[in-house]
């Protein structure tokens, strides 16, 4: 075990499978220079800017016994490639009745942070959790990122990876055993607490680390639970947790319409034992919702943080 | 190739009234006066090459040695459907004679086969890979990122534009700049080669030039059929056709099946009236037979639409 | 009034509009017949099946001046055109700060039923929601098409109309006054009750008030909220009702995950007046979550319907 | 325009050091080595002709006619920037010269500027617009798309390609099937015709006939200009560049301002090196000017980002 960025953990992930399984290719519009040296021009390939042509590729080279990873880099990019990923990566084992197997990753940029502005800002993952056939990953350490990126590797399926900006520098403990990964579906709690529960995003998770650092300091007890996989989303642990605690605050650096923390509010409040044990309404700690301005005291103003976290849960908290 | 264009016409006739005697659901786009096209290019591909369809797809099926009884089925809507009835006339496809599909996406296919090219490539196996694709999707910018990359590639791809005039309703000459799509394989650096659709030799022949040039390694081909569909954008009734009736009727008289008929019996003693009669009976006994085979095979289960999401 | 179609609705709305204002024209890759014979075309143009140019020119026409509008046609056809709608049209004024207007009708058709199978049967408004920066409407008759789509050709920003895909050849009284609109907004109790609400979406309306006349036979009281206007929506509205009834039941016709169901669902459950109120658990009655299927057998069970509504509505009723 | 080249030149070296000194945030491309284009065609266009720009946008701004103050302004991200603060380098715009902005989507321009096109022409005003974009953006599918429609509807459209020979890391030489992207024009019968993007007397050249033919209703013409970026895709430290560096030396050799000022210089008595030291002196004081008034300027309110999502 060593100290590794998120960075590095999505990288080591991808190089691992790689030498494992000749059928794994990568393609992104710049190629990765330490994958490059590694495994040649072939294996590794730049492409012309054209992710919607790229997407489409992988679609097909899977079909044809492949295994691509497509990495767009930013999800802004995903967008011109958007008619690949819905009408066809996301339904083409079903609407063929099965007959073929599509497995591919797609890996993305999320979140703000980085002054890039509205285009290059964007943590859109719940237009792609709408859709059913595509399984959907949202790490928040280096090492979920690791485990989580080689599930998905190995997943038979097109599977999104989504990678917070924010976090690439991150560092934390990560596995070196070859065979270490983490299933797909399963929700983390990150810290155990009585008294309310945060389920946490990517650099949120974080965020709402800090904040029940807080809290703890008056006394509150706060659970961290990072669902990890946003589909298919582990609605047991998440439920149980509020079913333990009664309150619940969740927070996402993404806008909150139809946002991936409606759907965890709606997880939490449509199951009766869940609703029946809830002694508050669900609070949203999520961005505004508006595009993500350039300058500095805009953008820390549209998003959340550990301070509107805690804020949340003693809103939540005051009966 | 006279039988298997004959099968494509007969099994869009009956698709068609099957549909409008409602056994059939959804729509049905029909390939009827194009069928030279599928043929003359599946004529010249082996079982492993692949191809991909569009929303027209039939005909790519049957050229390409697709089961006609589970090609029914699937458009009865039938468990033994080629998609178990999920996907119906947009959506036919068999992976297994290498037909990766029809598509409901105007040029949703073309980087997708595209793929199945770069996967060839890959493999070494000297596999080629083709791209049916109509006039209305060249204008499309999945049209030019796969050809530029095919190209860059050199990828082993056959871009086969049908250019039938009209995208549904809009004619060709409202939306292209040039009247061919070809002279846009110039920009890429490769050949663009017009053919006669509705001459299945010429369709043939370039198309056998075009796969030796692909699996020399030399990279991809357009090659465009001058074709024209005999029927509406879809058999939907009361869908209007503002095609003017003498171009219509013209093309008719240009009919690639007859023309076909036409030579075999012009070779001396090579085929009579009555072996095409009877041809075509077989052929249609084929068909009766795959609609007894739908009839015959019961509808999914309801709980069916719940499975094959996800591949294990 | 006459009894119109919603589709007539819809184009009466447009062509109405037409006649007083010059810079409106209209772009899709069929011209529509009536209008192309009233407008010419210029006005009316068939384009190549270009959908992302078509949208971006658009963009760069509202920039410019006018006030175009693009019929995708099909919610389907617009995904090759989403990185013009992601990264532009919806940022475009914002990241600009509000140098000019860009005012744009977006018109495309959504739902099942039709046996179209996967790529042709979508319902994927809440991918649109996500985003800020784009108005979203959703009529479900023929005097709300007309009357949201005339507001939305006269707003100066993009409008996006979902129109529905069944109700299509759906008749109802539609006023011929010229200056007649429906606010962007504003929802519409389109019955009125009190053991229940059922917030339900286009052609779930119909059949939401369908099941509230089943279950009045019942002597449950059934009110029936259509939200109309999916962005901004208008929580208030809903919000009264539910602290009305204490119940809430939302039927769509698409998927749950991360839907406009959700949405409404976080909405209620995270107000606390509405929360207090609520005696049951919210319960969204949606699409499975699943490609939709060909076969008529496999879409009929695929899609909510009145007696799922209904059954729904009886879940939440009991204690 | 030699001024106009200088003050791009000047604007983007304080752009650079002020994005080093963290006065500056997010991301800063520089149009270093390629003010040639900008100047050039711009020169050819009128006030009221439109533009469209590129992530690498602060040379199409500024040689439209934007603020300085302004442009510096939104860049230090304060309330008296183009876009208050809103925006930065990849959205500079000014639509009140014409100006359509910047875009952080490579090709993501291309057809937002064919729709004014299209405005122009049903306004009938005479209006030409622009559409600057890379190698890279011409390998995308909104490349042809665009031209397709611009050139079947003679829309008054003029594509300038800054065919800079890499996108990002990545070589053009690997990414397109063709050296020239001109060579794309001919699949849609208009012009394409390639220029010494480093001679600015070349680039103006062509560019008034593409005018002259848009305002004469004849439709779009492509120009692509062979140039050379000198600095790193973006100012990010540690950014790798893996350019041959003999490449990169023997382009600034080409370079443009240089190549103008030896020009005016050898013609008889027209430009001595005081003129020129006096300029570069001015341009210089106007990017201080620029730089004081962003100083001088207030951060935006934190509200004000839920300012501006509609307009009324
Ligand atoms: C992206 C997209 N836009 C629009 C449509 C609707 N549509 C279905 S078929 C068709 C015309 C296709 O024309 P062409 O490519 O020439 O094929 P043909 O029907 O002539 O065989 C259109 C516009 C679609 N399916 N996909
Ligand atoms: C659709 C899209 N894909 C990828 C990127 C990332 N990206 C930013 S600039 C750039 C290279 C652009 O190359 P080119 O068009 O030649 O312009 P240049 O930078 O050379 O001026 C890339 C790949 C992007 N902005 N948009
Ligand atoms: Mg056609
Ligand atoms: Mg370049």
């Amino acid at each position: 075990m060593a100290q590794k960025t998120y960075a590095q953990g999505g990288l080591e992930a991808v190089a691992e499978e790689m030498r494992k399984d000749k059928t794994i290719f990568y393609m992104s519009t710049d190629a990765i220079p330490s994958l490059l040296e590694e495994f040649g021009d072939e294996r590794v390939r730049a492409t012309p800017i054209a992710e919607s042509a790229m997407t489409g590729m992988a679609i097909g080279a899977a079909g044809s016994g492949f295994r691509p990873i497509v990495d767009w880099r930013q999800v802004t990019f995903s967008f011109v490639a958007m008619d690949q990923i819905v009408n066809q990566a996301s339904k083409i084992h079903y609407m063929f009745g099965g007959q073929v197997k599509f497995p591919i990753l797609f890996r993305a940029g999320v979140g703000g942070g980085t002054r890039l502005a509205a285009q290059h800002s964007q943590s859109p993952y719940s237009m792609f959790m709408n859709l059913s056939g595509l399984k959907i990953i949202l790490p928040s350490t280096a090492r979920d990122a690791k485990g989580l990126l080689k599930s998905a590797i190995r997943d038979n399926n097109p599977v999104i990876s989504f990678e917070s900006n924010r976090l690439m520098g991150f560092k934390d403990e990560v596995p070196d055993d070859d065979d270490f990964t983490i299933p797909i579906g399963k929700a983390d709690v990150k810290r155990a607490g009585t008294d309310v529960t945060i389920v946490a995003l990517a650099w949120l998770v974080h965020e709402a680390l800090a904040a029940a650092d807080i809290l703890a300091k008056d006394g509150i007890s706060a659970e961290v639970v990072d669902p990890r996989t946003l589909v298919p989303m582990d609605h047991e642990t998440i439920r149980r947790s509020v079913q333990k605690t009664g309150h619940c605050v969740i927070a996402d650096e993404a806008g909150p319409t139809c946002g991936a923390s409606a759907e965890i509010a709606a997880l939490v409040t449509e199951d009766r034992a869940t609703f029946s044990a809830l002694k508050a309404p669900v609070k949203r700690v999520c961005a505004l919702a508006v595009p993500i301005p350039y300058s500095p005291v805009l953008e820390d103003h549209v998003f959340p943080n550990r301070e509107r976290i805690a804020a949340g849960v003693r809103e939540v908290l005051k009966a | 190739m006279l039988r298997l264009m004959q099968t494509i016409r007969r099994f869009e006739e009956r698709a068609s009234a099957d549909y409008l005697a409602g056994k059939i659901y959804g729509v049905v786009h029909c390939y009827i006066g194009e069928e030279a096209v599928a043929v003359g290019v599946c004529g010249a591909l082996n079982r492993d090459d692949q191809i991909i369809s569009t929303h027209r797809g039939h005909g790519h099926c049957i050229a390409k040695g697709a089961d006609l009884n589970r090609m029914m089925a699937e458009l009865y809507g039938r468990e033994t459907g080629y998609c178990k009835g999920k996907g119906g006339s947009m959506h036919s496809a068999d992976f297994g004679v290498g037909m990766l599909g029809a598509n409901g996406i105007v040029a949703g296919g073309i980087s997708i086969v595209t793929g199945a090219g770069l996967a060839a490539q890959m493999e070494g196996k000297k596999r080629v890979a083709v791209s049916f694709f109509g006039d209305g999707a060249s204008n499309a910018g999945p049209f030019h990122e796969s050809l530029n990359i095919a190209a860059s590639w050199k990828l082993p791809m056959i871009y086969v534009c049908e250019n039938n005039l009209y995208a549904a309703q809009t004619s060709a000459q409202a939306t292209h700049a040039m009247k061919d799509v070809a002279g846009r394989a110039a920009g890429y650096g490769i050949p663009g080669v017009i053919v006669d659709g509705n001459d299945i030799f010429a369709v043939h022949e370039a198309t056998v030039k075009a796969v030796e040039r692909a699996r020399a390694g030399d990279g991809p081909t357009l090659i465009e059929c001058k074709t024209y569909r005999w029927r509406a954008h879809t058999e939907r009734p009361g869908q209007p056709d503002y095609r003017p009736k003498e171009e219509i009727e013209a093309w008719k008289k240009s009919d690639p099946i007859q023309r076909l008929v036409n030579h075999l019996k012009g070779q001396q003693g090579q085929f009579s009236d009555d072996e095409w009669k009877k041809m075509d009976e077989e052929v249609l006994a084929a068909i009766e037979r795959s609609v007894a085979f739908s009839e015959a095979s019961a509808f999914p289960k309801p709980q069916a639409a719940l499975e094959d999401i996800f591949a294990d």
